[in-house]
C-alpha cells in the first residue's frame, strides 16, 4: 500500500513530519524486529568478544596442557577442556574470532567481485554481458565444495593458511552474486527513473554509481546475509573435513571435529557441543537478521 | 425510475443495504465502505464511478463475499440477491451462487487468468462447478461461448494459454467465463480500463450485446465517466467509501448535483469541446487510516465547503425528481437530529 | 610406502594408525561354544580392495583376507616359526626341503600340491608381478634371472614330488625360511590369467581363493564380506557359518561395539577406556610390535650412488639429543594420548620381541628437564639473549624445526604439539610443522628441505632384521645416520658364519646393537603401543598373542 | 523440444571443454603422475620413473598431453586409481548407483516433505502451525549438514538402533530381491534423510511463500468468482503455479546433492562417490580426484540444463524449441 | 496560448522527424544471433514549431514511447534523422549529446518508478543542474530548485522529502519540475498522466499548460487518450504500428479524420457529452499485429473496414491531402 500523507499544498496547517530516507525507513522497520534485533545484538556480543578474545584472556591457545585433558566443565573451566587440554571456551571466542573472520572476509571479496561484474554485465550489455555472464556460468559450473577442496588440497603445503581458504572460497563463489546483481541491475534499468538520470544529462559511471547501485544494494544487502552464514558453514564444513582452516588454529570448524573421536562425540559433549551450539545459533541469528533486512527493504514499503 | 415503484412481488435482483466493509490495518479496523446502499434492478446496468480508492472493487468484492480472508471483513449490513441474504453464507453456499448467478469480471485480463492452465479447462471448470456435464459435452459449450464472445477460432483458442493470447482476448474469454452460466448478474470492475480504446470499444459493445440477449444486470465498476454515460441506466457516484450521488445517467450528466460529481465531470477533457482550463480537485481521497470520523468525507476537498460540512455527516437522500444526492448543500441531505439541533 | 620389506607386515603408520603387526599374549572367553552362528568382523578403515594374499597392500585388506587364507608356517607367542601346512628341514640354512600336508584342499575343491606354491612363487618373481612382494622371493636362487627374463623357470626351485619341494636360496642366511613367501596361489584357478592381468582381475577384486577355514562368498566393494565356513578346513570345520567383515566409520566404532552391530573390531587406543567399560564387550590387548621415535635429519641420501651424501651437523652433538630426551616425560605423554594403552622403549625395538634386548641393559632416559637443562648448558646452548630460549653454542638462534604427519585426527596436531612444549620447557624454542599425512613419507624419503627433526613410527615384522631402517647405503633410512658399528652389527646378525642357525647368539648380536643405538640416539625412541581389540562377550575361542588371533576356525558364538 | 535439448547439449561441449582444461591445469599443479595411476609409488628408482614419464608421454608438450588424456577421457579411460589399482572407471561403476540411489532418495524426501509442510503452512498462514513449521525449518537451515549427520547416527543408530549408521545394502541378502531393495532403502535411509533435510528447509519456506503469494493473486480470486471450491483452488490453481519453480530447482539440486554428498557419505561410510571423492583427495589418489573433479562438473553442467528444460516443459508460459 | 503568436511561431521548425527508424534485434537460436526485429517504430516523420505542442497517440505498443526516446537519443536510432533546430542529434555523441539534452527534455510515464526512491527531492531536481554546471551550488542552488518546486506547485519543504512520501500527481510534478531544471525548449511528455486518476490529471495538465506560457516550452506530448491529446495539443499525430498514419490540426483531425484509422479511434473515445444519443461506433476487428512481423503494405489494412486489394501491396506514404493535414492512406492516392 503507498503511504500517502496529508501533504496537500492547500492545507499546510499540519506540521509536516520528519521525512525520511528508504534507509531510514528501513533501519525504523528493522528495529521493529524484535527477533532480528535480539539477533543482530547476539551477533554484535559475540562479534566483539571473539575479535577482543586475545585482551580478555592472555591464555596460549596452541598450548597443550597434558596434565588439564578432557576435564569437564568447572568454575576454572567454563566449558571444560579438550583432548590436548585446552580450555574449550577460550577457544571457543577464539573459534569466532577465525569463523566470523573468514565468513565476513569471503562474503565481501564476493560481493566485491560479484557486484562488480554484475553490475557492469547489467549496465552495458551486449558484448560485455555475454562475455562476462559467459565467464560467470563458467564459474559457476564448477561444484563449489569439490573445487575448494581440490584447490586446497593443491595449494596446501606450499602455502597454507586461512588466507587461502578465503581466497579459494572467494573465487569460486561470486558467481551467484554476480548474476543476482545483473538481473536485478536488468530490471532496475527498466526503471524510467535510470532513463530519467541519463536524459539529464549523467554519465554511465554516475548513473550506475549513484542511481543503479544504491537501489540495488538492498538486494545485495540481503544477499550479504545469506552469503555470510553460508560462508560460515562452508568454513566450518571444510574445516570439519580437514580441508579448511589449518588444524592448530582453532574455529568452530575445527573443533567440532573432535567429534570425529568417538570418545569426544559419546563422553566429552563439552567439548564439542558449544561450537555446534554456537554455531548453530549464529546461522540463526544471521538468517534471522537476513529475514528482518529483507523485509525492511520490502519494497512495498516506500517507492 | 422503476426502483423507485415499491412493487412488493418485485423485489430487485440485488439490494445491498447499509454495506460496512473494513479491513484491519495495524490492528484496528477501517471501514473501506461506509454504510452504502442500493438496488440493482434486474436487465439494468449500473454504473459506479469515483477516484481510485473509494472503495468500489471493496464493494463488489463484498458482494461476491470474496473479501481477503483474514484481513477484511464486513462488519454490518446485508446483500440481498433475490431476496436472499448473502451475508453469512458459508463457502459452500456461496460458491453455488458465485459464477453461476452473480458472476464477475476483473480489470486486468493478463492476470486473471490462471497462466498454467488451458483456456478450454479454465472455462470448462466453471461449468464442472455448477453443472454435471461430460467432458465433451462440456468442450462443446465452451468452444460455443467463445465463438459468443467474438472469438474467431475458438476451437483452436481452447487449447492454447492465456499468454498466448492479447489483452482483449484475454477480456473476452473472462466475459465468456462469466456467462457461462448465464448469470442474472454480472459485476464488471473496471474491464476495460487496461485496454486500448478501440478493444475497448470492441468490449462494451460486446458486453452490451450480451446483457440484451440475456436480460442480465450488470454493475459496471470504472472511473471513466466516458464509459459511463455510453453504456449505463444508472450511475452510483462513489467518493472515501460512500456513495454520494446516485441517479439515472441523463439526469447524472446533465445537472450534477454533488459538487463531487460536477468537478469530476470538469475535469475530464472532453473531445467536443475545447476547455482552456480543466476543472481541478485538490487534493487526493483520503487513505483509510486518515479518513475524517464525521462530516462530508470531500469537506477537505470541496470548493463550496461550508462550515458544518466537517461537523455533520450528510446523509444520501431523493430529492423530488428521485435524484439522490448527499450533500448539505441540499436539504433533503442533513439529518433530521442536526436539523433539530 | 615405508614398509619393513615382510610379507605380513604392512605400512606401520598411515592416517589410520593401524598397526597391523601380529603380536603375543592372550585373552581367553568363557562359556558353552555353540554350532553355527554369524561372526561380525569390523574393520575401521577402508580397504583397498585387493582380496589376494600376494598382492595386497595394506593391513586392512589382510584383515579381511586372512578368513581365507592359511599360510605354511605359522608363529607362536614368542614369534617362533612353526609348520603349518608345510613343514621343513635343512641342513645348510640354504637349502630347504618341505613337505606339505597331504588332502588339503582348496576352496573349490582342488587339492593342494607344491605346485601351487611353486606357482605363486613364479608368480611373484615374474617380471609382469605389478605386488609389493619380489623381495620375499628374490633370495631364491634363479630368481632374479626369472625376473630379468634370463631364464624361464626358477632354478633354485625344484619339485620333488606333489607334497615335497625342494628350495635353494641364493646363500645360507638366518633368515631365509622367515622371509619366503609362504602362501600358495592355486594354479589351475588362475588358469589363463596372464601375471600382469591378476591385479585388475574380477577373479582379485570380487572373489578369493585360498584354503583356510572360510570362503568368501560375497563382496560388496568397499562396505562388506562374508564368508561362509569351510566345512572342509583341514584343520576341522569352523565353529562358525558365517563371517561378515564390515567396514566402518571410525566414529562408529564404540556405538557399533555397544549395540552388538559389531562383535569384533580394533580398537584405538584413546578408546580403550570406553570399551574397558562396556558390560556386553571384552577388551583384549596384546603387545605389538610398533614403536613411535623423534627422527633426526644427520644427511641426506642420493639414491643413486646408495649413500649419505650430505651431512647436517645441527643435532650432531649426541648431548644435545640426549637433553632433548631426558626433556620428554614420556610416561605422561604416552597415558595422554594413549590412553595408558602403550609404554616407553629405549631401543627401535618393541620388548615384546624376542630380540629386544634385556631392558635393564639399556639406559632409560627418564624424564628429567633439570638433567636436560644442565646437558645443554654443559653443551654449550645457553640463553644468551635473554629471550628466554637458548641459542647454539656459536650463540646463534637455535630453533628445533620438528614435523608431524597431519589427518583429520587432531590429536597428531596435539600430541606432536605437545613434544615441542617439552623441549621449549627445558629453553629449546621448537616450532611444529604439520604435513599432509599422503606427502609425509615421501618427503621423508626425499629429505627434503625444512624437515629437521621429525615424528615417525614403525613396526617390525616376524623377522626381525632391521636393516633396511638402518644401514647406511638403505633408502629408508631416514636418519641418514651413518655408523659402522651398526652396520656390522647387522650384517652380523643375519650372517650364519657368526651366529650360525642358533637364535641366542642372534639375539646377543641384536642386543649389542640396540645397545649402540640406545647409546648413540640416532633417534629418541618414545613408545610402543598395544593392539587392542574389543570383542563382544558372545564370541568365544578368541585368543591373542604377539602373533595375532590364532586360527578364526576355532572361533565361535557362545550364549 | 528435442532441438532445444540437443542444442544446448550441443551447447554444453565448449564449457565441457573448458572446464576440462582447468580440470588439466589442477592435475598439473599437483605433485606426483595424476593422470594414469601408472608410476608405482614404491619404486623410487629414477630410472624406472623416466622410463615410465617417457613411455606415459609426460615428456610431451602440454597440449599433447592434454589432447591425449582428454581422448582417453572421453573414451571411458579414465586412467588407474593409485589407491585401489583398479581402472578408475570401474571404481565409479561401483560407486555411481550408490550415489545415485542416495540422491533419488533424497530427492524423494526433500519434495515429500516440503510438499505436506509447505502447503500446510502456505494454506494456513500465520497460524500456530505455520509459525511452527517455520521455526523448525529455521532450525533446520541452521543446522550443517554435518552435524545434523553426526547427531543422527548418535541418535538414530546407537541410543535407538533404528537405523544402520554405515554402508549400503546388507550383504547378507541376495542382490535383486525385494529383501535387497528393502536393505538398501534401509541403509540409505539415514544418509538420505540427513541430505534431504537440507533441501527439505529451504523449499517448504518456499513452497509456503509461493503459496502464500500466488494465493493473492488475481487469477485466484477469478476462480473463486466463478465458484470454485476451495480445495481445489489450493490443490490445483494455486499448487500447480507453486510447483513450477520447485521443479526447476530439480536441476539445481543436483549441483547441492554433489556437494552434500560428500559430507553426507563420509560421515555415513557410505561408500558412494562423495566419499571416495575424500578418500581420493586424502590418499592423492590423483586419477580417481580429477575423474571425479570433472563428472561433478559435469553433473552441475547436466542440472541446470536439466532445470532449464523442465521449466520449458512445466511452464506454458516459457516456449522452447 | 493566442492565434497570432501561434503563426509567428509556426514559421520556425524547432524539431524535425525525418523517416525515424527503431528496431529492436530480437535475438534467438543457437549462437544468439539477430533473427529479427521489433520495427518498434518504422519511418516516422513529423516536424515541431517552436512554441506549439503536437500530440502523439496511438494505442499501446505502437512505438510512441520509442518515438520519443530516439528522440532524445535515450535509444539510438536504427535510421532517419533528428533535427533540432536545424542540427541532426541522431549522430552525435559525448558531450555534444550531453548538450543537447540541455535542451530537450522529458516527463515520464509512470510517476512510481521514474523517480530514484533512494533520492531526496531536492536532490532530484539539482541533479540536472549540477551536471551542467558545475559551478552552481550551496544556497544560491538550492533556493533555484526550491522555487522550481513552488512553481509546480509543490511546499518549499518537500526538498527534503523522499518520493515516497508524495501522491501519485505530487511525484508527476517532482518530475517535471526535474525537466525544467534545465530551462529546456522542448518537452518530451511521455503520457505524464495516463497513470493519474481524473482530478489529478486535471492538475497535471493544467500545470503542463500554464508552464508553456511561462517557460516559452515546446512540448512533444504523448498519449493514448485522444481527448487528453486534443485538449493539450495543438497538432496530432496518430501513430499505428510504429507509422505516423495522420497529422493535422486538431480542429481538422476531429472535425474530418481522415484516414480509417483515425476514424476508428476517435469514434471509439467513450464521451459524454453524446449522452443519450446511441452513436455509430466504429469497432475495429482483431488486434494489433506484433510489430515483430508488422503486416506488408499499409500496416493497418489487416484490420481496416475500408481495405482495399492494394493496400496490402503499398505502404502508403504521408501526404497532405488538405492543407495542414497530411495522411498515410491509398484511399487518398
Ligand atoms: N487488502 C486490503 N487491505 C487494506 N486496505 C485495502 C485493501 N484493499 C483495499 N483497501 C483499501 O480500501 C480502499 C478502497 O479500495 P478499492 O480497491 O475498493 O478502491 P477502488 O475504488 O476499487 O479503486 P481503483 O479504482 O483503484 O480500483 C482503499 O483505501 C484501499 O486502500
Ligand atoms: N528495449 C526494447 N527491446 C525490444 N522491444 C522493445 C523495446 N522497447 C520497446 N519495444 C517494443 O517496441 C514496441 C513499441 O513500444 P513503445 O514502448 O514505444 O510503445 P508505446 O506506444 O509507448 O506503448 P505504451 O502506450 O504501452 O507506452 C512494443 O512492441 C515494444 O514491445
Ligand atoms: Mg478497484
Ligand atoms: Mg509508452
Amino acid at each position: 500500500m503507498e503511504v500517502v500523507p496529508n501533504k496537500d499544498p492547500q492545507l499546510k496547517t499540519t506540521k509536516p513530519p520528519k521525512s525520511m530516507s528508504p534507509w531510514a525507513m528501513a533501519r525504523r522497520k528493522f528495529m521493529k524486529n524484535k527477533l532480528a534485533m535480539i539477533s543482530l545484538v547476539y551477533l554484535i556480543i559475540l562479534a566483539i568478544l571473539s575479535f577482543l578474545a586475545p585482551y580478555i584472556t592472555t591464555v596460549d591457545i596452541s598450548r597443550v596442557n597434558i596434565g588439564q585433558m578432557k576435564l569437564p566443565p568447572s568454575s576454572e573451566h567454563w566449558f571444560g577442556t579438550d583432548t590436548s587440554g585446552r580450555d574449550v571456551f577460550v577457544r571457543l571466542l577464539y573459534g569466532g574470532r577465525v569463523s566470523l573472520f573468514v565468513g565476513i572476509s569471503c562474503t565481501m571479496i564476493i560481493l566485491f567481485l560479484g557486484v562488480i561484474v554484475g553490475a557492469i554485465a547489467g549496465f552495458f550489455g551486449g558484448i560485455v554481458d555475454s562475455m562476462l555472464m559467459r565467464f560467470t556460468d563458467f564459474v559457476l559450473n564448477f561444484p563449489f565444495l569439490v573445487f575448494v577442496i581440490v584447490l586446497n588440497a593443491i595449494l596446501f603445503g606450499k602455502v597454507g593458511g586461512v588466507g587461502v581458504l578465503i581466497g579459494v572460497i572467494s573465487l569460486l563463489g561470486w558467481g551467484g552474486v554476480a548474476r543476482l546483481v545483473r538481473s536485478k541491475i536488468l530490471s532496475e534499468k527498466e526503471n524510467e527513473y535510470v532513463l530519467a538520470a541519463t536524459s539529464i544529462g549523467g554519465r554511465p559511471n554516475k548513473v550506475i554509481m549513484k542511481h543503479l547501485l544504491p537501489n540495488v544494494l538492498t538486494t545485495v544487502i540481503v544477499q550479504a546475509t545469506i552469503l555470510f552464514a553460508n560462508m560460515i558453514v562452508a568454513e566450518s564444513a571444510l574445516s570439519y573435513l580437514g580441508f579448511g582452516v589449518p588444524q592448530e588454529v582453532p574455529s568452530w570448524g575445527n573443533m567440532l571435529s573432535a567429534s570425529q573421536q568417538p570418545e569426544v562425540l559419546q563422553d566429552m559433549p563439552w567439548i564439542w557441543v558449544p561450537p555446534a551450539i554456537i554455531l548453530v545459533f549464529t546461522i540463526l541469528a544471521i538468517n534471522f537478521i537476513g529475514e528482518g533486512v529483507k523485509d525492511a527493504f520490502n519494497p512495498k514499503s516506500f517507492r | 425510475m422503476k426502483n423507485s415503484q415499491s412493487n412488493v412481488n418485485h423485489d430487485p435482483l440485488l439490494q445491498v443495504k447499509g454495506l460496512e466493509t473494513a479491513f484491519s490495518i495495524e490492528g484496528k479496523d477501517h471501514n473501506a465502505v461506509d454504510g452504502v446502499s442500493f438496488n440493482v434492478e434486474k436487465g439494468k446496468i449500473v454504473g459506479i464511478v469515483g477516484e481510485s480508492g473509494c472503495g468500489k472493487s471493496v464493494m463488489s468484492l463484498s458482494v461476491m463475499n470474496l473479501l481477503p480472508k483474514g484481513i477484511g471483513k464486513i462488519r454490518n449490513g446485508e446483500v440481498l440477491f433475490e431476496g436472499r441474504n448473502l451475508e453469512g453464507l458459508d463457502d459452500k453456499e456461496m460458491n453455488k451462487i458465485r459464477g453461476k448467478d452473480i458472476s464477475m469480471i476483473f480489470q486486468e485480463p493478463m492476470t486473471s487468468l490462471n497462466p498454467v492452465f488451458t483456456i478450454g479447462y479454465q472455462l470448462e471448470e466453471v461449468l464442472h462447478n455448477h453443472f454435471k456435464l461430460s467432458k465433451k459435452e462440456a468442450r462443446e459449450k465452451v468452444v460455443q461461448l467463445l465463438s459468443a464472445v467474438g472469438i474467431s477460432r475458438a476451437d483452436r483458442i481452447v487449447d492454447e494459454y492465456p499468454h498466448q493470447l492479447s489483452g482483449g482476448m484475454r477480456q473476452r474469454v473472462m466475459i465468456a467465463m462469466a456467462i457461462a452460466c448465464q448469470p442474472k448478474l454480472l459485476i464488471a470492475d473496471e474491464p476495460t480500463t487496461a485496454l486500448d480504446v478501440t478493444v475497448q470499444a470492441q468490449i462494451l459493445e460486446l458486453l452490451q450485446d450480451i446483457q440484451k440477449k440475456n436480460d442480465m444486470a450488470i454493475i459496471f465498476i470504472t472511473h471513466d465517466l466516458g464509459v459511463v454515460s455510453e453504456t449505463c441506466d444508472e450511475v452510483i457516484v462513489m467518493y472515501a467509501g460512500r456513495i454520494v450521488e446516485r441517479t439515472d445517467v441523463q439526469r447524472l450528466f446533465h445537472s450534477p448535483k454533488h459538487p463531487y460529481t460536477e468537478l469530476l465531470m470538469g475535469a475530464i477533457p472532453r473531445l467536443e469541446e475545447q476547455k482552456d482550463m480543466l476543472a481541478t480537485i485538490d487534493g487526493i481521497v483520503p487513505s483509510l487510516t486518515k479518513m475524517p470520523e464525521v462530516g462530508c468525507r470531500f469537506a477537505n476537498r470541496c470548493p463550496k465547503a461550508m462550515k458544518e460540512c466537517t461537523t455533520v455527516t450528510p446523509k444520501l437522500a431523493k430529492n423530488e425528481e428521485g435524484h439522490e444526492v448527499a450533500c448539505l448543500l441540499y436539504e433533503s441531505s442533513r439529518p433530521e437530529e442536526e436539523v433539530l439541533r | 610406502n615405508g614398509d619393513s620389506g615382510d610379507g605380513e607386515d604392512t605400512d606401520t603408520e598411515d592416517t589410520t594408525e593401524d598397526t597391523g603387526s601380529e603380536g603375543d599374549s592372550g585373552e581367553e572367553a568363557s562359556g558353552e561354544p555353540q554350532e553355527g552362528g554369524t561372526l561380525n568382523y569390523a574393520i575401521d578403515g577402508e580397504p583397498e580392495g585387493i582380496l589376494n594374499v600376494h598382492y595386497y597392500g595394506t593391513a586392512t585388506d589382510f584383515e579381511i583376507i586372512q578368513f581365507a587364507v592359511d599360510p605354511l608356517f605359522e608363529y607362536d607367542e614368542n614369534l617362533a616359526i612353526q609348520p603349518n601346512v608345510a613343514d621343513w628341514s635343512t641342513e645348510d640354512n640354504k637349502v630347504y626341503t618341505f613337505t606339505f600336508e597331504e588332502g588339503i584342499k582348496w576352496h573349490n575343491g582342488d587339492e593342494l600340491t607344491v605346485e601351487d606354491w611353486k606357482f605363486a612363487l613364479e608368480t611373484l618373481a615374474s617380471p609382469d608381478y605389478e605386488g609389493p612382494r619380489y623381495a620375499n622371493v628374490e633370495t631364491i636362487e634363479g630368481a632374479k634371472a626369472y625376473r630379468d627374463g634370463e631364464a624361464d623357470s626358477i632354478s633354485g626351485i625344484e619339485v620333488i614330488s606333489d607334497y615335497e619341494i625342494k628350495i635353494t636360496f641364493d646363500k645360507a642366511r638366518v633368515n631365509n625360511l622367515l622371509n619366503v613367501w609362504s602362501y600358495p596361489m592355486n594354479r589351475s584357478y588362475w588358469e589363463g590369467v596372464e601375471v600382469a592381468d591378476i591385479l585388475d582381475s574380477e577373479k582379485t577384486r570380487q572373489s578369493m581363493m585360498g584354503t583356510g577355514p572360510f570362503k568368501l562368498t560375497k563382496v560388496v566393494p568397499g562396505e562388506s564380506y562374508q564368508f561362509e565356513a569351510n566345512e572342509d578346513y583341514w584343520k576341522g570345520a569352523p565353529k562358525l557359518d558365517k563371517v561378515i567383515v564390515k567396514v566402518i566409520d571410525n566414529k562408529a566404532v564404540i556405538g557399533a561395539l555397544e549395540n552388538g552391530d559389531v562383535d569384533m573390531v580394533p580398537v584405538h587406543p584413546t578408546l580403550g577406556e570406553q570399551v574397558e567399560n562396556m558390560e556386553n564387550v571384552d577388551l583384549v590387548t596384546y603387545p605389538g610390535l610398533a614403536y613411535y621415535y623423534v627422527g633426526f635429519k644427520f644427511g641426506k641420501f642420493d639414491n643413486e650412488k646408495k649413500e649419505v651424501v650430505e651431512q647436517n651437523d645441527k643435532y650432531a652433538n649426541l648431548e644435545l639429543r640426549k637433553a632433548m630426551y631426558h626433556a620428554i616425560n614420556r610416561d605422561e605423554w604416552i597415558d595422554a594420548f594413549f590412553s595408558g594403552y602403550g609404554s616407553k622403549v629405549n631401543a627401535p625395538v618393541p620388548t615384546a620381541h624376542w630380540i629386544a634386548a634385556d631392558q635393564d641393559e639399556l639406559n632409560d632416559y627418564a624424564y628429567d628437564p633439570e638433567k636436560a637443562k644442565s646437558l645443554l648448558d654443559e653443551a654449550g646452548y645457553k640463553d644468551v639473549n635473554d629471550d628466554g630460549f637458548r641459542e647454539d653454542p656459536n650463540g646463534e638462534e637455535f630453533v628445533i624445526n620438528f614435523a608431524h604427519y597431519s589427518s583429520t585426527n587432531p590429536t597428531f596436531e596435539s600430541r606432536a604439539k605437545a613434544l615441542t612444549q617439552y623441549w621449549e620447557e627445558v629453553g629449546l624454542k621448537a616450532e611444529l610443522e604439520m604435513i599432509e599425512s599422503s606427502l609425509y613419507y615421501d618427503k621423508l624419503e626425499k629429505d627434503a628441505e625444512g624437515i629437521e627433526v621429525y615424528f615417525g613410527g614403525w613396526g617390525t615384522g616376524s623377522d626381525p632384521d632391521p636393516s633396511a631402517l638402518w644401514k647406511s647405503d638403505q633408502l629408508w633410512n631416514y636418519t641418514r645416520w651413518v655408523n659402522e658399528e651398526s652396520d656390522q652389527l647387522l650384517e652380523d646378525a643375519i650372517d650364519i658364519d657368526v651366529v650360525g642357525t642358533d637364535q641366542e647368539k642372534r639375539k646377543e648380536v641384536y642386543g649389542e646393537w640396540q645397545k649402540l643405538l640406545n647409546e648413540q640416539l640416532p633417534m629418541l625412541y618414545i613408545a610402543e603401543l598395544q593392539e587392542i581389540y574389543g570383542v563382544n562377550k558372545r564370541v568365544g575361542g578368541v585368543e591373542f598373542d604377539v602373533s595375532g588371533s590364532n586360527s578364526p576356525h576355532e572361533w565361535y558364538i557362545q550364549n | 523440444m528435442l532441438k532445444y535439448t540437443l542444442r544446448r547439449l550441443l551447447g554444453m561441449i565448449p564449457m565441457l571443454l573448458l572446464i576440462s582444461i582447468v580440470v588439466f591445469f589442477l592435475a598439473l599443479a599437483m605433485p606426483g603422475d595424476p593422470f594414469s595411476g601408472e608410476i608405482d609409488p614404491n619404486n623410487t628408482d629414477p630410472e624406472y620413473i623416466e622410463e615410465m614419464r617417457e613411455k606415459l608421454g609426460y615428456n610431451d608438450p602440454i597440449h599433447v598431453q592434454y589432447y591425449d588424456w582428454i581422448t582417453g577421457f572421453v573414451q571411458g579411460d579414465f586412467g588407474k586409481s593409485v589407491k585401489y589399482k583398479i581402472p578408475v572407471s570401474d571404481l565409479v561403476a561401483q560407486r555411481l548407483p550408490n550415489t545415485l540411489f542416495l540422491g533419488i532418495m533424497s530427492l524423494v524426501i526433500t519434495y515429500c516433505f516440503a510438499f505436506a509442510m509447505g502447503m500446510t503452512a502456505g494454506r494456513k498462514p500465520y497460524t500456530k502451525l505455520d509459525h511452527f513449521i517455520g521455526g523448525f525449518n529455521y532450525m533446520m537451515l541452521a543446522i550443517p549438514s554435518y552435524i545434523a549427520g553426526v547427531f543422527a547416527i548418535y541418535f538414530f543408530s546407537f541410543q535407538l538402533g533404528w537405523f544402520p549408521f554405515n554402508g549400503s545394502v546388507n550383504i547378507a541378502v541376495d542382490e535383486g530381491t525385494l529383501d535387497w531393495w528393502l536393505s538398501k532403502v534401509y541403509h540409505t535411509f539415514l544418509p538420505a534423510l540427513v541430505l534431504g533435510a537440507m533441501g527439505t528447509a529451504s523449499y517448504t519456506q518456499f513452497l509456503r511463500n509461493d503459496i502464500i503469494d500466488n494465493s493473492n493473486k488475481d487469477f485466484v480470486r477469478t476462480a473463486r468468482a466463478k465458484g470454485t471450491p476451495e480445495s481445489r483452488i489450493y490443490n490445483h490453481h494455486i499448487l500447480r503455479n507453486s510447483v513450477i519453480p520447485l521443479i526447476t530447482f530439480l536441476g539445481f539440486d543436483l549441483v547441492s546433492l554433489v556437494n552434500g554428498a560428500l559430507i553426507t557419505e563420509t560421515i555415513f561410510t557410505y561408500p558412494g562417490l562423495g566419499q571416495l571423492f575424500l578418500t581420493s583427495v586424502q590418499a592423492s589418489d590423483y586419477p580417481t580426484l580429477m575423474t571425479l573433479t570433472l563428472m561433478f562438473s559435469f553433473i552441475v553442467l547436466v542440472g541446470n540444463l536439466i532445470a532449464d528444460i523442465l521449466y520449458g516443459i512445466v511452464d506454458p508460459r516459457i516456449r522452447i524449441d | 496560448m493566442s492565434i497570432t503568436e501561434l503563426n509567428k511561431a509556426q514559421t520556425e521548425k524547432l524539431l524535425e522527424v525525418n523517416d525515424l527508424k527503431m528496431h529492436f534485434p530480437v535475438k534467438g537460436g543457437f549462437f544468439k544471433r539477430t533473427i529479427g526485429a521489433v520495427k518498434a517504430v518504422d519511418g516516422v516523420s513529423f516536424d515541431i514549431k517552436k512554441g506549439e505542442t503536437l500530440g502523439l497517440v496511438g494505442e499501446s505498443g505502437c512505438g510512441k514511447s520509442t518515438t520519443g526516446r530516439s528522440i532524445l537519443r535515450l535509444l539510438d536510432p536504427t535510421d532517419g534523422e533528428v533535427l533540432f533546430n536545424g542540427e541532426d542529434i541522431t549522430k552525435l555523441t559525448g558531450k555534444r549529446l550531453r548538450d543537447i539534452r540541455q535542451d530537450i527534455q522529458m516527463v515520464f510515464q509512470d510517476p512510481y518508478a521514474s523517480l530514484n526512491p533512494m533520492q531526496m527531492v531536492g536532490d532530484i531536481v539539482s541533479e540536472p543542474i549540477k551536471n551542467y554546471h558545475k559551478n552552481r551550488k550551496g544556497e544560491e542552488l538550492k533556493a533555484e530548485v526550491m522555487d522550481l518546486l513552488t512553481r509546480v506547485g509543490l511546499p518549499e519543504d518537500a526538498y527534503y522529502k523522499y518520493a515516497h512520501e508524495f501522491s501519485g500527481g505530487q511525484r508527476q510534478r517532482i518530475g517535471i519540475a526535474r525537466a525544467l531544471a534545465l530551462k529546456p525548449k522542448l518537452i518530451i511528455a511521455d503520457e505524464p498522466v495516463s497513470a493519474l486518476d481524473v482530478s489529478v490529471q486535471s492538475q497535471v495538465l493544467n500545470l503542463l499548460n500554464e508552464l508553456q506560457d511561462e517557460f516559452d516550452l515546446t512540448y512533444l506530448f504523448i498519449a493514448h487518450d485522444l481527448s487528453v491529446v486534443k485538449h493539450m495539443s495543438d497538432r496530432i499525430g496518430v501513430m499505428y504500428l510504429g507509422n505516423i498514419m495522420e497529422v493535422a490540426n486538431k480542429s481538422s483531425i476531429y472535425a474530418e479524420p481522415l484516414h480509417p484509422y483515425t476514424q476508428a479511434l476517435i469514434s471509439a473515445v467513450p464521451d459524454a457529452s453524446k449522452i443519450g444519443q446511441k452513436r455509430e461506433r466504429i469497432v475495429l476487428e482483431g488486434d494489433v499485429p506484433s510489430p515483430e512481423n508488422p503486416p506488408s503494405g499499409c500496416p493497418f489494412h489487416t484490420r481496416c473496414p475500408k481495405a482495399m486489394d492494394e493496400c496490402s501491396k503499398t505502404k502508403p506514404q504521408l501526404k497532405e491531402v488538405k492543407p495542414g493535414q497530411h495522411v498515410a492512406c491509398l484511399l487518398y492516392e
